[in-house]
């Protein structure tokens, strides 16, 4: 079957167009826009494409919704079947977009030519790296995936040394190659046997050919995935395989850290889901050892994630290294509602997860964001930056609170919710382990980040030099905070919204 | 009158409201703001009190329950819609509030500590502002503790009292007060994590219910304290639970030993006792008095409430090992109080000691060790909250609270020694005073099932008597030193909380019916369940 | 099947020898090399399938020839973040690039 | 016949109560009038009580019996109530009369105290409860209000705060009795469960144990009693709990007398009377009571032989005399015990009162240093000779009238234990003999100073010594062998003190015996010399003088093994529990530290972790499928 672009495809691909377009013509304009003009017009420009992007998403969203009320499926199968328009990449990229977005706003207001000598490429090269994250959350198709993959880590890879004279970023920078090239190719090896044993890329179709090479190549199949887990393994920094990431989120520069922290770890954990959640659940046939394994494989590096990424950071005086492990346990809860069993009392775990996704997105980037005042005001990225930060600045040390308790998981907040619904489905799917590790973390993470509290309420700080708000950066933390609160207060009209939305059968099991 | 307002909504949110209120008041003026502080706590102490005016025993509190959904969201119901036509599937998060015998005294301890303790405040010297409303949100807190009616909302207040108490340990405590503070935190963040384990298991397997209506049945997970009373009472509950999982025997035991741990390490039994010795030498006094009197309880209303009300089959199994850490507790408690050379800490094993007493009268079964329990909780709550506002006061003065650094004191402090000394008697459990009632009552209650437990355990009394009266008489009498002499007696704004606790112990040990008579039928379900448990 | 099996275990042979490189080369170029030596083994591997595979079709060679293509991009970038690096540090012994730690 | 007064019997404890209450209400300012507030209160409850005492002397006055709810244990409701019966009203004439007295007396003895209102305080406190105790109709009140009299006598035994000693005493009688408490506490726990219907009050106790209703085995009741025995030990100071009592004379003299001679000290015989029913019907019990008294008697009566502190003497003299209303309760004589608690609560407090104006004059309490002192004290020293002879049991004075009932009693039903009290019955002579002479005759030892300072007390204190000396004397004649008035009147008319020729004879030679032997001693005249024991047996002297070692035996049997139990147990939990606690914490920290270790910066590094970590990984969960 051969199937060419129509203008109706395009229609589907608009999001993504957009940002492509912008990413053009922000690059043209910062060429031709003379030196001496502040490249602050591109990262605007930036913003624009974004919420640009974002109104297609939603107007994709309305044309599904009108689909379901007419009794279609509300999924679309594009460039055939390689691209798919449905709930699950709608949802997941109006988190990626909405966390760029604020990321973009926080720079706006705090990246300073001394650190980041060219702006303007930050600002246009985040715009691929966001369509990389929307194609692996998007496609239907292994292949599809790859280069959407890549495409976010390539850029990534500039992003993150993108302060070119500084030796740290360029370190960062050749670590995260390593790392992502590697990662890439474990990836892809583990692709190239599933393709092997199927004879397809098409993620539905390999979802529909395994059950029946279960019994010929069950070794092959135990090693393409097992493959893919490792690679994911890296890219997503689950412990073990996460020593590289607080490197280099300290080594980038701190907006790019966030969005390393947010997007990439999310879109890669959407390709997972994705992956895993089309191919690996052998549907048919009683033979559930293979897929029993894997989930338990995904379990026990959630798991893993958890407990070194918050043991690790309880002795970590670096502020943005605390934070990257704090990232390495939030991926192992992230990855928890993947790992449970579907069955009929537990079919949540999308909104578990993207429920846990947009807190997560809201605690870290209001987070980095206060640490980049925080940092400059005091010129270290150190955890006693913070000192006194209740005496410099209430009102972001209150906010910096609010954040916290999120992260922590305290009532009420994101954070604390987020983590409720996925310990709930822990216990009915009867993964007490689990559950209990959760927690156990949860109380450990606790000391992590009551260092912050400690440092803000409890010492010193009347010498340390005063905080300088940016509007934007003012913004963001808000934003963040308030949300945090407000989500976890409120958790109904999102979670109803993701599940009216969102539909295990339309989304993954439709051809 | 009172049925016809939200009056426990309002107990709960007043301090809340109070806590907004001097948010917004000047940063320098500490009189208005403790005035402030002092006006919302009294508030929902006076409505408790019109409560307790107004409560009748044999109605229950019905009358007063709320009831309202907070949360209800969506669970994937795609895969029972296509199997079982559910049309709803949801875990909803309800704000229920209800109050019976077992609350009602609790919260009206609440009531009094907490505002005795705001009198008490006089001792904090900085950063009013910030201390108020975290005083004011730990209330809250605390009120909703003993007031909530679902698990996860009592969860949610119980956490709620963590944050508060992290700050007032660790900006206003002692020496060593972000140690105490992260202690805390870690201890009972540990707790509230075991907890929410517990009832998360109790949730999934006991709180769902499912409606038949035209379209479908609408099937509900919800964290009810009601719902789960009646599913537990209903013997059809786990066949009409249909697919759902119900609460099986070993799920019902792992519940009920992580409840059991998770408000023993509030209690605190041993041996997860040590973290609150650095929070009774290191926090504040008025905080102390808090935590103390009133988070210490919030274990012994939680054991009640969740551990022996919900778990009656194992309760009744385990009641030798509940009475022997009873003993173990105040045994222990009391031989370490008479090893300390610090006042505060011998008040700290003291209470380990005296919490023992409370898991004695729980483990005993009946009524009167329930009650015992609970009378024990009040009348600590009241006895060493009077207990840390004297030393608060004495350690402003002094500047320690070291045995063999005072002497003689009630030379010059006549007044506040005559208090501490009847505080003290009153936890040896004098008669006549209130901690002997609720002693009295849980060993009466153990004493009909483990009565060589409640022998041994007897022998706490006698070591509360050599420990309370070793610490006492060293500060207060024998020789006086020098530099102790020209100290000044404790000012009204002191003694006025000194005078008020006295009277309320000397009232409730003079005169107990006063709180047994609240309590009379609080524990019919339960009795009944045992008995039958017995008996069948 | 034989013949797929052998290519497949060249592949895995590449791939290991690729993965040995990266994780025991001084020199930071050798390294970026290896990781390129990874992907052209999982190249072997996709092409081996496309043509002796289970069900042979085409979509393999594509996936190849994007491999490819993705591989170049990485290897210019990786060559460029290094020449970054190498400004700075004056060298491309990868033991040397420890600035960030702990 | 109607009861006029007995209904109105709540205000006797109430008076008292009330000027407690005024006093503590109004703080330090009343040093003056504090006394006199107390005095009038207790006067006025003396009244009451004697009106109530006069009314059931009257004849066939029924009991009466007045209460309220007071707390509820499960579905049983406990009540708080009085009851008046002939024993309670009898006993309460005795405490208000003594406390008067005492009340009056320390007016002039504790003049100039700064704290002279707390004192008083703390005796109306005392007076209250200690009525109350005598009036409660039931064991849980009695026990509240019993609780309550040992903390005003601990109270007022560290009056003196600033002492050490003061300090020690205090603290050694609050524990000590409280061991004795725990028993009567056990006792009643084990009776609200075994009594039918939970009834705790005295006319169920009787109803159940003194009917031979079979409702509580044998056994059961024995250890009831043996408990409540316990309870009556510590407060009347009986072997081995006495230990406290002589250590109590820290505290001010007329509490000595009031508290520690007089009445609370006889609380425990009287509880045993009350509960007498329950002894009645556990014979091995009796036995136990009988020889613990018996003991007691002789025990403390030889210490009291070799001691020189003269409260001390009369402390252990009123320990003997416990243990002999001890004794007569073992060989089943109510009636004997309640006549020696009568008597001896005038003539021991007269004694303590009368030791109390002697200390005021020479502000000494070390007989050694006395001497002479009747020449200077004239009224003193008479009232003095006159208690000692009492004590003694000289005829007629009531002292004797009341010992040899009890050794009547002992002889008729154990005539060793007889032989026993009489033995304590000569030592008591002497060393009262030895302590008057010491005293009051010869010449002064002390300081001529001091000596010449010793004068008379003021007639506020001489009164009530005249007045109990009196009574000392008098007070015997409503229970002789000829004359039996009380028995009838206290058992209901069933018991009838029978004449014992024998105990008679025996009882007044053992006495003169004892105070002939005190007058060939210490009378100065160098018959026998006074060392003749320290020095030919200086073992001897010294176990008396070191009152056999008890005490030493104590501390290192409970005070030192607690206290090393407690260091160990510091040691345990701050090493071992809390250790644990530190342990998990830091095995977590460990965790982390390996974890900074594994970043060491090398890429090479993190990779090799990670690819060791998926070979483990895909080991341990597909590989075990494959073999």
């Amino acid at each position: 079957m051969i199937t060419t672009l129509t203008w109706s495809d395009s229609w589907y691909l608009a999001p993504e167009i957009v940002l492509a377009a912008f990413t053009i013509a922000l690059a043209v304009l910062d060429l031709a826009l003379p030196r001496r003009v502040g490249r602050d017009v591109i990262g605007w420009g930036a913003l624009v494409g974004l919420v640009l992007a974002g109104v297609f998403v939603c107007w994709h969203i309305h044309d599904l919704n009108v689909w379901k009320d007419a009794g279609k499926d509300a999924f679309r199968n594009v460039l055939g079947g390689s691209w798919r328009v449905d709930n699950f990449g709608n949802l997941l990229k109006l988190a990626f977009l909405g966390a760029t977005a604020l990321i973009v706003l926080a720079s706006l207001g705090t990246v300073r030519d001394r650190e980041v000598p060219i702006k303007g490429e930050f600002y246009y090269l985040i715009l691929p790296a966001v369509i990389g994250a929307m194609a692996m959350s998007s496609s239907g198709d292994m292949l599809t995936m790859y280069v959407g993959m890549e495409l976010l880590s390539i850029t990534t890879y500039v992003l993150v040394a993108v302060r070119k004279k500084s030796g740290q970023s360029a370190e960062a920078a050749f670590k995260y190659v390593v790392t992502g090239g590697t990662a890439s190719a474990f990836v892809l090896y583990g692709m190239s046997f599933l393709y092997g044993v199927t004879g397809t890329t098409h993620l539905a179709s390999i979802g529909q050919a395994l059950p029946g090479a279960l019994a010929d190549y069950r070794a092959m199949i135990y090693v393409a995935f097992f493959l893919m887990i490792v690679g994911f393994a890296l890219k997503l920094a689950l412990a073990p395989f996460h020593a590289w990431a607080p490197d280099v989120y300290q080594g980038a520069p701190t907006p790019v850290t966030a969005f390393l922290a947010v997007v990439a770890k999310g879109a890669a954990m959407a390709m997972v889901y994705r992956i895993f959640l089309n191919t690996a659940q052998f549907a048919t046939g009683d033979d559930s050892q293979v897929r029993d394994d894997l989930f338990l494989a995904l379990g026990v590096l959630a798991a893993a994630a958890m407990i070194v990424g918050i043991a690790g950071a309880l002795k970590q005086q670096n502020a943005k290294r605390l934070l990257a492990l704090s990232g390495v346990a939030n991926a192992g809860i992230l990855l928890v509602p993947l790992s449970l069993d579907l069955t009929n009392l537990h079919s949540s775990l999308f909104s578990e997860f993207v429920y846990y996704l947009a807190a997560y997105v809201l605690m870290n980037i209001g987070a980095l964001a206060v640490l980049t005042l925080v940092s400059r005001s005091s010129g270290h990225e150190q955890l006693s930056a913070f000192a006194g930060l209740y005496h410099r600045a209430p009102w972001t040390a209150a906010a910096m609170t609010a954040l916290l308790c999120s992260l922590a998981g305290l009532p009420i907040t994101a954070g604390f919710y987020g983590k409720l619904y996925i310990l709930f489905a822990t216990v009915q799917t009867g993964e007490y382990w689990l559950a209990a590790i959760l927690l156990g973390t949860t109380v450990v993470s606790y000391y992590v980040y009551f260092s912050f509290i400690r440092q803000m309420y409890m010492r010193g700080g009347e010498n340390e030099p005063s905080v300088r708000m940016t509007i934007p950066t003012g913004v963001v933390i808000w934003v963040c905070a308030a949300g945090s609160v407000a989500l976890g207060i409120f958790p109904k009209p999102v979670l109803d919204w993701v599940d009216g939305l969102f539909s295990l059968t339309t989304d993954f099991l439709a051809r | 009158m009172l049925e016809d307002i939200p009056v426990l909504s309002l107990i709960v949110w007043l301090p809340l409201l109070g806590a907004v209120v001097t948010l917004l008041m000047p940063k320098q003026n500490a009189r208005l703001l403790r005035w402030t502080a002092i006006v919302f706590s009294v508030v929902p102490l006076v409505l408790g009190l019109l409560l307790f005016a107004s409560y009748e025993p044999i109605l229950g509190g019905g009358a007063y329950a709320e009831h309202g959904t907070w949360l209800s969201v969506p669970l994937n119901a795609e895969a029972w819609s296509a199997s079982q036509g559910v049309t709803s599937y949801r875990l909803v998060f309800n704000y229920l509030l209800g109050i019976d015998g077992i609350s009602l005294p609790l919260v009206l301890l609440t009531g009094i500590v907490s505002t005795m303790s705001a009198l008490a405040t006089v001792h904090i010297h900085k950063r009013w502002k910030t201390f108020y409303p975290l005083f004011l949100l730990l209330q809250t807190g605390m009120y909703g503790v003993f007031l909530a009616r679902d698990v996860v909302l009592f969860f949610i207040f119980f956490e709620l009292t963590l944050l508060p108490m992290f700050f007032l340990i660790g900006i206003w405590g002692y020496f060593g007060k972000e140690k105490a503070a992260n202690r805390f935190l870690l201890y009972n963040g540990l707790g509230s994590a075991v907890m929410l384990l517990g009832f998360l298991i109790l949730i999934a397997t006991l709180g769902f219910s499912a409606t038949q209506t035209a379209g479908g049945v609408e099937l509900v997970y919800s964290g009810s304290y009601d719902t789960m009373l009646a599913n537990l009472a209903d013997p059809n509950a786990a066949a009409n639970a249909g697919g759902a999982m119900f609460l099986s025997g070993n799920l019902r035991w792992a519940a009920f030993i992580l409840l059991l741990i998770a408000f023993g390490i509030k209690l605190p039994f041993f041996p997860f006792h040590t973290w609150m010795l650095k929070v009774h030498t290191e926090a504040p006094p008025s905080v102390v008095m808090i935590h103390s009197g009133i988070l210490l309880k919030m274990g012994v209303y939680g054991l009640i409430r969740f551990v022996a009300l919900l778990f009656p089959g194992q309760i009744d199994s385990w009641a030798p090992v509940l009475a022997t850490l009873g003993v173990i507790n105040i045994l222990y408690g009391a031989i370490l109080a008479c090893a300390q050379k610090e006042f505060k800490l011998v008040l700290a094993y003291s209470s380990i000691s005296h919490m023992g007493i409370v898991l004695l009268g729980i483990a005993s079964l009946n009524e009167t060790g329930f009650e015992g329990a609970i009378y024990q909780a009040v009348s600590h709550g009241l006895i060493s909250a009077l207990l840390f506002l004297i030393v608060g006061s004495l350690y402003e003065r002094t500047g320690t609270t070291r045995l063999d650094e005072l002497g003689g004191l009630a030379r010059s402090l006549p007044f506040t020694s005559g208090i501490l000394l009847t505080a003290g008697l009153a936890s040896l459990g004098l008669p006549g005073l209130s901690g002997f009632i609720g002693e009295f009552l849980s060993f009466l209650g153990l004493f009909d099932t483990w009565k060589w437990l409640t022998a041994i355990g007897v022998l706490g009394v006698l070591f509360a008597a050599v420990y309370v009266l070793r610490g006492v008489l060293a500060m207060i009498h024998g020789p006086m030193q020098e530099k102790w002499i020209g100290l000044k007696e404790a000012r009204f704004i002191e003694a006025l909380p000194m005078v008020a606790l006295t009277a309320l112990i000397v009232l409730l040990g003079v005169y107990p019916s006063l709180l047994t008579d609240l309590m009379q039928h609080g524990f019919d379900g339960l009795l009944k369940e045992l008995q039958t448990r017995v008996g069948g | 099947m034989s013949m797929l099996a052998s290519y497949l275990t060249l592949a895995a042979v590449l791939f290991c020898i690729g993965l040995y490189g990266v994780l025991t080369k001084r020199n930071a170029v050798v390294v970026l090399l290896s990781i390129e030596l990874m992907l052209n083994a999982v190249n072997l591997n996709l092409i081996a399938f496309s043509r002796y595979g289970i069900a042979p079709s085409l979509k393999g060679q594509v996936f190849a020839l994007f491999s490819m293509t993705v591989a170049a991009a990485e290897a210019a970038v990786g060559i460029a973040v290094l020449i970054a690096l190498y400004r700075n540090r004056a060298t491309v012994n990868v033991d040397e690039f420890d600035e960030l730690r702990r | 016949m109607a009861t006029v007064f007995s209904q109105y019997a709540w205000l006797v404890p109430a008076f008292p109560l009330a000027a407690f209450a005024v006093l503590t209400a109004m703080g330090r300012q009343q040093n003056r009038t504090g006394g006199w507030i107390a005095t009038i209160a207790s006067l006025a409850s003396f009244v009451v009580a004697l009106l109530i005492l006069i009314e059931r002397m009257s004849g066939n006055a029924d009991d009466y019996n007045g209460s309220f709810d007071w707390l509820r244990v499960g579905g049983t409701q406990l009540t708080a109530g009085y009851e008046v019966t002939n024993l309670t009203s009898l006993m309460m004439a005795i405490v208000t009369f003594v406390s008067l007295l005492v009340n009056l007396y320390s007016i002039g003895y504790m003049k100039g105290d700064d704290r002279a209102a707390v004192f008083f305080a703390y005796v109306s406190l005392f007076v209250s409860s200690m009525l109350g105790l005598t009036l409660s109709d039931n064991l849980l009140i009695m026990y509240v209000c019993w609780e309550l009299v040992g903390v005003c006598s601990f109270l007022l035994i560290g009056f003196w705060f600033q002492k050490p000693e003061a300090r020690a005493a205090a603290k050694k009688a609050f524990i000590v009795t409280r061991i004795g408490d725990l028993g009567l506490l056990i006792a009643i726990l084990l009776l609200f469960w075994y009594m039918p219907g939970h009834a705790l009050d005295f006319s169920s106790l009787h109803n159940v144990f003194g009917t031979q209703s079979g409702l509580i085995s044998t056994s059961l009741t024995t250890l009831i009693a043996l408990l409540i025995f316990l309870g009556a030990a510590g407060k009347s100071g009986q072997f081995p709990l006495h230990v406290w009592l002589p250590d109590a004379m820290e505290g001010p003299t007329p509490i000595s007398a009031l508290i520690h001679a007089a009445t609370m000290v006889a609380a425990g015989v009287f509880l045993v009377v009350r509960t007498f029913d329950i002894f009645a019907a556990a014979p091995a019990a009796m036995d136990t009571v009988a020889i613990v008294g018996a003991f007691t008697a002789i025990f403390a009566a030889t210490i009291g032989l070799a001691q020189n502190d003269i409260k001390r003497v009369l402390a252990f003299s009123t320990v003997s005399q416990l243990g002999y209303m001890m004794l007569a309760l073992g060989v089943g004589s109510t009636t004997a015990a309640m006549f020696h608690l009568f008597t001896h609560a005038f003539f021991k407090a007269l004694l303590f009162l009368a030791a109390g104006s002697v200390i005021h004059a020479v502000h000494t309490q070390d007989i050694r240093e006395m001497g002479g002192l009747g020449r200077r004290m004239k009224t003193t020293a008479w009232t003095f000779g006159i208690g000692a002879l009492a004590l003694s049991g000289i005829p007629p004075l009531s002292g004797f009238w009341s010992k040899d009932a009890i050794l009547g009693a002992a002889l008729d039903d154990r005539p060793w234990l007889f032989v026993v009290g009489a033995v304590a019955a000569f030592f008591t002579a002497l060393y009262m003999a030895r302590l008057f002479l010491l005293v009051f005759a010869g010449k002064p030892r002390g300081s001529a100073e001091a000596y010449a300072h010793a004068k008379e007390s003021p007639a506020v204190m001489t009164v009530p010594l005249v007045v109990l000396a009196v009574l000392a004397v008098a007070a015997g004649f409503v229970m002789t062998p000829f004359q039996d008035w009380l028995g009838p009147w206290l058992s209901g008319g069933g018991e009838k003190e029978d004449a014992n020729g024998v105990a008679i004879v025996v009882s007044i030679v053992v006495s003169l015996l004892g105070i002939g032997l005190g007058w060939l001693i210490y009378g100065g005249r160098g018959a026998v010399r006074p060392d003749v024991v320290s020095s030919r047996l200086p073992w001897l002297a010294r176990l008396l003088e070191r009152k056999y070692y008890v005490d030493e035996l104590y501390d290192l049997l409970f005070v030192k093994s607690l206290g090393r139990l407690g260091q160990g147990l510091r040691f345990f939990d701050e090493v071992v529990v809390d250790g644990a606690v530190r342990l998990a914490g830091s095995a977590v920290s460990a965790l982390g530290r390996a974890n900074t270790r594994l970043q060491n910066g090398q890429v090479q590094t993190y990779g090799l972790v990670a690819i060791i970590a998926a070979v483990i990984l895909v080991l341990a969960i597909a590989g075990r499928r494959f073999w």
